[in-house]
């Protein structure tokens, strides 16, 4: 979708907050949201790309006018009613209605599950269709749903610079339609082909996308 | 809940730039009760949000990267390593997992200068530094960082010459970049743990320059 | 800039109200910020593009956050002071420190000065880069200032549908850089060049274009 | 005031989909305020804040536009000249000046179905429709009108099969369009007058059909 999380090229959201010692949370109520988000997910209803989508699709007003912590609360909020964890009533009244059959995993196993964590990369043969150093152009898709094209690069020229390998592909994997296998690349951008001749001739921007969101320069 | 959150009644001051203003105080009482619903239903255990807040708060951060950072510029096999396959070199210190599982470095030299940003979100390499900075996660620098990279820098008070290259490394997918600064100057002979006190978070993201000996007393 | 206003193409903006009869103003301090913005602009202190730039020149989470008279009573009060109409100390009390000496226009004439405009169209002897029928791509331009490209047509290619002639520029006249006058055309684009090949074949959508803006199509 | 204003503690609700909810009382203090300072300046006149109302309020609206499709569908003659030169077409109503300098006429057919829309700000012209309506100058209409406008015709209640062919109009510099709807079937004979009756505001955006003449009563 294009929402107000795909902020690459926007104008007038002021300077940036440079401070190295500010501190990573700022009142508890974060900390908590974060924690929350984490230990829900242990239950596995829902994957990172899911999860994503759940706290971009909303009004741009909405996202802009949330702090960080507070768009990852109301992503959990619906994830948790939409996966059937907690009911709408449940949330609204804080009640519980009923005691969860999966219990969540041991406290003492939490420092595990973070250590092995779960890799998007897969292990299935599926050919590469660029090499580096091809030309590829970024397709104009628009969509809905959830997708990792950010559009300041739909439609434009890049380079292959490498090949990370097959990995899932978000913009079906967010939805419950599979992992897709397919190649991820690293894809270079001159400045100039995204910003204009203004921008520096030696400005180089990365960009991670898939198969799917490429073909071969015309 | 499907569709839009139309919610209103937040804190819109939080997107103004103030993103650590004091939260709204309904959105603090919401937060209490879910937590307190999905106890009481046996969906999450305290002791579990406790020990996530503690692991990220104490004892994931910045300072395992600046080990990676420190054994590559005293280590060439290492660096050459960690360049070729950051995640199993990486994972040589015991980083891995969540937000790591596949790791790329880039290496800063005097003609390159790489920097790291997420624009969808904010995807940033948890194992080796930690959860990212408010400023990371902000739209100032979401927006900016691709745009006008050196602009941003400036902003960081990282000036580069106009002959230098710069390298944004947009996080779109599950690959998470770690910036190898450049190893400063005066440092012959410094041990691992020496040169890792010059490395510092924004360093490895790629915003400033690793410290330099002069200013660390 | 790239800005909030730039609206085309983004989702989560919820549905259209279509009701018919919703009325024009739904307040009278909105009818108020509507006739002091025009009748301020009588001063001729501004045109069109300084006005435009003034009013979508905020943080998008002003911008999307603030109705629609309240961006134009906004753009109004930073241009009364910009241009020296009001001193910010005179727009905080609200108490009057001088007299204008150049006093408004007669209310009588308030209706020859609207049936009269004020075209934008110029009779300067430009020659056109492109004509009707010619295919063109959209530069990838990014400025900070004010522009009349939308995002979701840079660098696409399109097709001169026809020229309207010489126009004030609005890049440089919103910023107080001169006319510089040129062609301005309707450009078609296909709805598959724009959104990708899930979009109607038969939706075109045509955007008003200056020469400044686009090269022959490569 | 220069660079971004960054004020605060305005109504933010008026930004999901509720533009027309009760104003934030401050804004409409500041107003208050703001005309009266500029009264007392002597920069604005008061009878000419009233007479601006007046006029968009009561005397310039879509009564213009309707008198204009109506001569166009019962003269054939001024339909051409309309279609060729809009402005001087309009013109000779008297239907002239601000928003409304420069014109365009578009028609629509069996085949081809117009629309226009102003994705930048909210252009629209105003001496033959006045101001506009909310929804026109609203995010979602003017997110959604170039990149799905089957979907926001749909949402008017205008069904068009796939073969007909859509148009929409950007209205990105000072050329104001307006839409000539297709003349409803049934009314051979009608006067001008008549005609006029069936032709809305919204028929002239683009964004419904002409009125039929059962549908009147």
């Amino acid at each position: 979708m294009n929402g107000a999380h795909d902020m690459g090229g926007m104008h007038g959201m002021g300077p940036i907050d440079t401070d190295p010692n500010d501190p990573l949370f700022h009142a508890e109520w974060d900390k908590r949201a974060f924690a929350i988000t984490l230990a829900l997910g242990f239950h596995g209803r829902w994957n990172i790309d899911t999860s994503r989508h759940a706290r971009e699709n909303r009004h741009p007003a909405d996202y802009l006018g949330s702090s960080y912590y507070e768009i990852w609360f109301k992503g959990v909020e619906r994830l948790a009613v939409e996966t059937g964890l907690v009911s709408a009533e449940e949330l609204a009244t804080g009640e519980p209605a009923a005691i969860s059959q999966t219990p969540p995993p041991d406290p003492a196993r939490v420092a595990a599950i973070l250590a092995k964590g779960a890799s998007a990369k897969l292990d299935d043969d599926v050919p590469a269709k660029f090499n580096a150093g091809t030309k590829v152009r970024v397709l104009d898709i628009t969509t809905p749903g959830h997708t990792r094209v950010p559009r300041y690069c739909r439609g434009r020229i890049g380079t292959i610079d490498r090949d990370h390998g097959v990995y899932v592909f978000p913009d079906t994997h967010a939805h419950g339609l599979g992992k897709k296998p397919q190649h991820c690349y690293s894809v270079r951008f001159g400045g100039r082909d995204l910003w204009g001749d203004a921008a520096p001739s030696n400005d180089t921007i990365y960009v991670d996308l898939w198969d799917d969101y490429l073909e071969a320069a015309p | 809940m499907g569709g839009h959150d139309h919610s209103h009644g937040h804190n819109h001051s939080h997107g103004h730039g103030h993103p650590h203003a004091a939260p709204a105080s309904p959105l603090a009482e919401r937060v209490k009760s879910l937590e307190a619903l999905l106890v009481a239903k046996k969906l999450v255990d305290p002791d579990s949000l406790n020990a996530l807040i503690d692991t990220y708060e104490h004892k994931v951060g910045p300072r395992n990267g600046a080990k990676v950072v420190a054994r590559a510029w005293s280590d060439p096999a290492y660096k050459e390593r960690l360049l070729r396959d950051a995640t199993t070199a990486i994972a040589e210190f015991g980083f891995t997992g969540r937000q790591g599982e596949d790791m790329v470095v880039v290496e800063n030299t005097p003609a390159i200068h790489n920097m790291v940003v997420c624009t969808l979100c904010s995807c940033y390499p948890w194992p080796v530094l930690g959860l990212p900075p408010v400023w990371y996660k902000s739209a100032p620098y979401r927006s900016r960082a691709v745009m006008d990279p050196r602009g941003v820098l400036r902003e960081f008070g990282t000036v580069l010459g106009d002959e230098v290259e710069v390298r944004v490394w947009d996080s779109t997918a599950e690959l998470r970049y770690l910036v190898l600064p450049e190893r400063p100057a005066g440092t012959e002979g410094f041990s691992e743990e020496q040169l890792a006190e010059l490395v510092t978070r924004d360093s490895m993201i790629g915003v400033t320059r690793a410290k330099t000996p002069e200013s660390v007393p």
